[in-house]
């Protein structure tokens, strides 16, 4: 066989399952050391398997023009109506994710060992965590929506499992049921779109060699119009319904901020790195559909952009140090979801990517330094770590250069990709640039607060307690590496400065070549016109933050927007009395007291004092009397041979009688 | 009337008086004369269609092992004549007309549905006990070695009944 | 006349062979009696019976006189039907096992009906004779429970479940000559034992009749012996009728011709037994001898035998101290001197007489056991025949037959 | 030769004497024989139908019936020893605890 690994796609899913079996089963007994290397192995066996499988992948690319899908075997299968068989696909899209996903989740790995060495369960964390890697490739290397969804939920899961992992704090449990039920809520939202589509194309498969695939089929449909709400619109809309649950976005951003509950890797991996992710892979995924709906594409382009700038608002104020990154979070993906609605999808990924270098640089050199102050993530009661945590300092300032957008580091080329499409949007791109703009001053804004209040001004936390040390090199390297990735991770863009096309989107065309035209006209000038103003946007940022928080700086009481912001617009208030607080009233009130207790209860207390009644009055013939028994007996023998023989017999005693 | 039906209506007349008699009988020592004679009887009716093997084993086994058995337990318990106690009003009315209600029933539907046998026995068909054995050897293996534990458990269950009193 | 014989031969030929058969056996039964006491009382260094008729020659004639002609009291509150079908049922099963034995090789046809010295021959004669055996049971068990005393009814119990215990051992003993035979028909199991070089080594004792399916069957042999003497209730099994405990077990209560039908059953069971010991284990009718011309001379044994008996037996009653025993001894001997003589000289006669002889030669050597371990062998108890049974017959009888059937599978290939 | 139809009916006699015995007597060795009985019945119909059609499975079928009947006797009958010894009473109807 010629490509290996290639032919055998499942082993790249298939080993972190084995890990997290493996730890899961026996890992209690075993010692830290044992556990950690079952899972390092797993992880980076697959993230081996996943480099070789890509190299394969480009030579199959070479010989014949299209993507590698291969199907295993049938999951479900209703002949002539429906198959969802386990089929994993390779393209350029899945190359990437496949390769952000294995490799920082390999670096996350390493990182946990040194982060989680001192924690309890720490064979249960690695296991959920090999389970997430599993469900996560199982998500990108899917062939269908069926398989994805598996991989979909699975993520979700182990999200759950991971953000309650402190499960004794009421508070962690509670963020995991709150991520939990409000993704249910989108994935509801990708179910419906799925039945619509198969309901539309009788298929779900994203590409059949026969074209009878989804997008085979919807790829030669007429794209409907603006503000047409046609199948496909529908379709699609439901489906970034999903997106919005899995990726956080407006109106279902509410979990993202509470999930970091988590452990910090964790919300490195899951809620920055890749997860959160997947809604805007899975918009990415279906292009074809998008791109034929430009409704949808406008309704996504909105929400992402509104998501951006909303979420970088309440960035601006937060004082817990995870809080701040994960509105970040929220906030870039926002620019993802503005990327792939304003129809550059390839800016999106590229997004996604050097987001997933930067963002899990920056949650783990958060950890870090949480870690170095002994637990403490409130930014007021940091300050002056600067001398004391060198590297983790550095890695963390890199980070914030990175996503504040300056160049040569990553995201200047992603996010200046984004609001260049932005800019060339044909429905009100200008606005959408604005406001997206806005948002970068912002981000910069926060971030740049973020590192003045941890590592300069005078130190806040009682020295007599809390030791400051560096972290262990099992933390620190993976910080390096990512620190290194999020300074060249955007320099595959580098050509498109100087009006080239740039690499990474030569190698996505393929997959978004139905997206392509709608890329607008490019001009390298207007681009660097672009650019600079970007960089003037972070700068201010920089400039403000620096102005504002420098020297002696104490957290003052909050009044006016400040509160409004600190409190999170009361969203999650809001939802509580709109949605939340009338749904448990019905439960409670109607569901529990009324249907519960008087009907299904009643019914089974009803059944039950039936059958005593009944008992009592039959119980009667029970006369122990053995020869009554026998009678009985003779009874029922009557009524089988009458049963049995009456088909015989009828003819046969009353066929003279007609 | 050739000498076939002659044996065959007397021994079917042994076997249908001696049942008679064994519900007759109040001793149930003769009940269980009685019954041996139904099965000697019947042990000749399988001679006359030719099951000899059959027939045979239906002596050993029957007369000469589950029939001992009962004797034995008779004269072991020394059971004398049973009283026809009517205790059991349902038993007393209703026990005979259903009794002979499901017998019509399958009278009937023998009757009825024999029309499709072959009206008379194939001449002289003598089942040869090697053909027998054959098939109880290799069709009927796995039912064979079943019933063969379940012969075993049922010793078992003997012995600890026999054993419980002391 | 004749078209009716021929008609209804299948009726009248087997009447007329089961009467002479009944003559036989019950006079033989008779004088078994008399040789058993005879013998036993010259093991014991006594005379034995000597008074009636020369050396007590007609005392089995005085004891059935005086079963005849004894009272026949009936004990009270005894169960009638059973107590007086018990005796019945013994006999007529002892009778009726000897049906099916056959005690010639010789085939003959009468009226067009084809049939042979013995009564029938079904080809499952064996199955036939064990279902007889079989129901032997009830005839001691309803006796020892109908007459009503506990001696009879411990008797009773005893021999009943004496029998089923033994008729295990019994039945299993004799696979292994069905294995080598093939066949339930007793005709066939001697036949398969005939060897014309061996002579009696073919025999299944031995077990040299052929080259593939064939074992010796000592083993079994030794088994089914044992076996028989239980089931018929003789020393050293006869806790039935152990006299020093239970008077005389299941038939106290009987008496004058009821009793003698036990008796008779009794003896009839040992000629039965004794005879399907002969042809399961000692090759039935066949001569001891092989059948190559060389041998032919073997033929004359039996004349060479009764020659010099009846000789004896003329010498000696010329001695013999009555007159009425001067007269008859001599006639006796005459008797046999003159059919040695005859069987000279009508060969046809002699080769027909062959297996007859021979037959009968071997089961009067069984019976002599008979009789001789009755004389020698104390009786056992009963815990020790119980567990005898169950736990060393049995098991040897079963390992008889793997062994058997092992042997013979591994020469088959 | 016989016909089928005179066995199957006479198995139907049987069966039903045995019904009858099964519902009529008290005593319950008596019970238990007519079981037997209705076995044996059975037993006739299932030779008479191997015999007619000729495959001998019927019979092996008999053979089955009657080793299960030895075992069901040798069950059965401690049972019933146990429960004489217990209720001293072979009549059904005075064994009567099975009841409220």
């Amino acid at each position: 066989m010629s490509n290996p690994i290639l032919e055998n796609l499942w082993i790249i899913p298939l080993l972190p399952l084995l890990g997290s079996a493996v730890n899961g089963l026996f890992g209690a007994k075993w010692p830290n050391r044992t556990v950690s290397a079952v899972a390092l192995s797993s992880t980076g066996l697959s993230f081996a398997c996943a480099l070789e499988a890509v190299r394969e992948f480009l030579g199959y690319y070479e010989q014949n023009h299209q993507a590698f899908v291969k199907p295993f075997f049938d999951w479900i299968l209703v002949p002539g109506h429906f198959r969802a068989g386990f089929d994993l696909q390779m393209d350029q899209l899945t190359v990437v994710m496949v390769l952000v996903v294995t490799g920082v989740g390999f670096l996350i790995h390493i990182y946990s060992t040194g982060y989680m060495a001192h924690e309890g369960g720490y064979y249960r964390f690695f296991s959920y965590l090999n389970l997430f890697m599993f469900f996560m490739l199982i998500l990108v290397l899917a062939a269908n929506f069926v398989l994805m969804f598996v991989g979909w939920e699975g993520v979700g899961l182990c999200s759950y499992l991971l953000i309650g992992f402190y499960f004794l704090r009421k508070s962690a449990t509670n963020a995991g049921n709150k991520a939990f039920i409000v993704n249910r809520i989108g994935d509801f939202g990708f179910m419906l779109g799925m039945f619509l589509l198969f309901r539309t194309f009788h298929s779900l498969d994203f590409h059949t060699p026969d074209l009878k695939g989804v997008f085979d089929q919807a790829a030669h449909l007429p794209a409907d119009a603006m503000g047409q709400f046609g199948t496909l619109t529908i379709a699609c809309l439901l489906l970034f319904v999903g997106a919005t649950g899995k990726s956080a976005q407006l109106p279902l951003y509410v979990w993202l901020p509470d999930a970091m509950e988590g452990p910090t890797p964790v919300s490195a991996l899951i809620h920055a790195a890749t997860m959160v992710t997947a809604g805007v892979y899975m918009v990415a995924r279906s292009n074809v559909l998008f791109t034929h709906s430009p409704t949808a594409m406008y309704v996504v382009a909105i929400v992402g952009c509104a998501t951006a700038f909303f979420a970088a608002t309440i960035g601006l104020v937060q004082s817990d140090i995870k809080k701040v990154l994960a509105y970040s979070t929220v906030s870039q993906l926002g620019y993802m979801f503005l990327g792939c609605g304003v129809g550059a999808f390839t800016a999106g990924i590229f997004h996604l990517m050097t987001h997933a270098f930067f963002k899990a640089l920056l949650f783990l050199s958060a950890g870090s330094v949480i870690h170095a102050v002994g637990g403490e993530q409130d930014m007021w009661k940091m300050g002056g770590l600067w001398s004391k945590i060198k590297v983790t300092a550095w890695c963390m300032l890199f980070g914030t250069i990175a996503i504040a957008g300056f160049p040569p580091f990553a995201a200047f080329f992603s996010k200046d990709a984004i609001l260049f499409s932005t800019y060339n949007y044909g429905y009100n791109g200008k606005v959408l640039y604005g406001v997206g703009l806005f948002a970068a001053i912002l981000t910069s804004f926060y971030m740049f607060r973020l590192v003045r209040l941890t590592f300069f001004t005078q130190p806040r936390y009682d020295e007599h307690h809390v030791h400051v040390h560096e972290s262990p090199g099992s933390m620190t390297v993976p910080l390096m590496v990512l620190a290194f990735l999020s300074l060249t991770g955007g320099w595959f863009a580098l050509p498109a400065l100087f009006g080239g096309k740039d690499y990474f989107a030569n190698f996505l065309a393929p997959v978004f070549a139905a997206a392509a035209e709608t890329g607008g006209a490019e001009s390298a000038q207007l681009e660097h016109i672009l650019s600079v103003v970007a960089v003037v946007a972070a700068t201010v940022g920089l400039l403000v933050a620096l102005r504002m928080y420098r020297g002696k700086v104490s957290e003052g009481k909050s009044e006016g927007l400040h509160k409004l912001l600190y409190n999170k617009y009361y969203v999650d208030e809001i939802y509580q009395a709109l949605i939340v607080g009338p749904l448990v009233w019905m439960s409670r009130n109607i569901l529990w007291k009324v249907v519960d207790v008087g009907m299904i209860d009643g019914t089974v207390n009803g059944i039950a004092d039936g059958s005593r009644a009944i008992g009592d009055t039959v119980r009667h013939t029970q006369s122990g009397n053995t020869r009554s028994y026998a009678v009985w007996v003779l009874v029922g023998a009557l009524v089988l041979a009458a049963i049995i023989f009456w088909p015989v017999l009828h003819p046969a005693l009353f066929g003279g009688v007609r | 009337m050739s000498a076939a039906l002659v044996i065959f209506f007397a021994l079917a007349a042994l076997a249908v008086i001696g049942s008679i008699s064994l519900i007759i009988q109040r001793e149930p020592i003769h009940s269980a004369l009685s019954l041996i004679v139904v099965m000697v009887a019947l042990a000749g009716l399988y001679l006359l269609m030719g099951a000899e093997f059959v027939a045979a084993v239906q002596i050993i086994v029957y007369g000469g092992a589950i029939m001992v058995l009962f004797v034995f337990v008779i004269m072991l318990l020394n059971a004398g004549e049973e009283e026809r106690t009517n205790f059991s009003k349902l038993a007393t009315f209703a026990g005979i007309p259903l009794a002979l209600a499901v017998t019509g029933f399958i009278a009937a539907a023998i009757v009825h549905s024999s029309g499709a046998l072959p009206a008379a026995m194939p001449k002289g068909a003598l089942t040869d006990t090697r053909t027998l054995s054959t098939l109880l050897f290799s069709d009927f293996v796995y039912p064979f070695e079943l019933t063969s534990f379940m012969i075993l458990i049922a010793i078992l269950g003997a012995i600890v009944l026999a054993q419980r009193e002391n | 006349m004749s078209a009716f014989l021929t008609q209804y031969a299948f009726l009248i030929v087997p009447i007329v062979k089961i009467a002479i058969l009944v003559f036989i056996v019950l006079t033989v039964d008779a004088y078994l009696t008399w040789i058993e006491r005879k013998v036993i009382a010259h093991i014991q260094a006594r005379w034995g019976p000597h008074r009636v008729g020369p050396h007590g020659l007609l005392q089995p004639l005085a004891d059935g006189l005086k079963f005849i002609f004894k009272e026949d009291p009936i004990p009270a509150h005894v169960d009638k039907v059973a107590y007086f079908l018990a005796p019945f049922i013994t006999l007529m099963l002892a009778l009726t096992s000897l049906a099916v034995i056959p005690f010639g090789p010789q085939q003959f046809t009468v009226f067009g009906y084809r049939t042979g010295i013995g009564i029938a021959e079904v080809n499952i004669s064996l199955m036939v004779l064990f279902a007889i055996t079989a129901l032997a049971v009830y005839g001691v068990a309803l006796a020892g429970w109908a007459s009503n005393s506990k001696y009879s009814l411990l008797g009773g119990l005893r021999s009943s479940a004496q029998m089923i215990s033994y008729e295990l051992a019994l039945t299993l003993s004799v696979v292994g000559v069905l294995l080598i035979a093939g066949s339930f028909s007793l005709r066939e199991i001697i036949v398969k034992q005939g060897n014309p070089h061996l002579g009696l080594l073919g025999w299944n004792f031995f077990g040299f009749s052929s080259e593939t399916v064939a074992f010796t069957q000592i083993i079994g042999f030794l088994c089914f012996y044992i076996a028989a003497i239980a089931e018929t209730n003789r020393v050293p099994f006869d806790l039935p009728e152990a006299e020093s405990e239970l008077v005389a077990g299941f038939h106290t209560e009987y008496a004058s011709m009821k009793f003698a039908m036990f008796f008779i059953a009794e003896y009839t069971s040992m000629i039965t037994i004794s005879c399907l010991a002969t042809i399961l284990f000692f090759g039935g009718w066949l001569s001891p001898f092989p059948t190559t011309p060389f041998w032919h001379f073997t033929f004359y044994l039996p004349s060479v035998m009764l020659i010099p008996l009846g000789l004896w037996v003329i010498f000696d009653g010329m001695r013999y101290e009555t007159v009425f025993g001067r007269i008859v001894l001599p006639g006796v001997g005459s008797v046999m001197v003159a059919i040695g003589a005859a069987l000279i000289v009508f060969p046809v006669v002699n080769d027909n007489i062959q297996g007859v002889f021979w037959f009968l030669a071997k089961v009067f050597t069984f019976l002599f056991v008979y009789v001789w371990m009755r004389g020698t062998l104390p009786r056992f108890r009963y815990d020790q025949l119980m567990s005898f049974g169950w736990k060393f017959l049995l098991p040897v009888s079963i390992a008889n037959v793997i062994l058997t059937s092992a042997v013979i599978l591994w020469r088959m290939h | 030769m016989v016909p089928t139809n005179y066995y199957l009916i006479l198995s139907a006699i049987l069966f039903g004497l045995g019904i009858i015995a099964f519902v009529f007597k008290r005593n319950i060795i008596a019970i238990f024989m007519a079981i037997e009985l209705m076995l044996n019945a059975v037993n006739l119909a299932f030779v008479a139908f191997s015999q007619s059609l000729g495959k001998v499975d019927g019979e092996v079928f008999v053979l089955f019936v009657i080793v299960v009947a030895a075992a069901e006797a040798a069950v059965g009958l401690g049972i019933i020893i146990m429960t004489a010894r217990t209720r001293r009473t072979l009549n059904v109807e005075r064994a009567d605890l099975l009841k409220l």
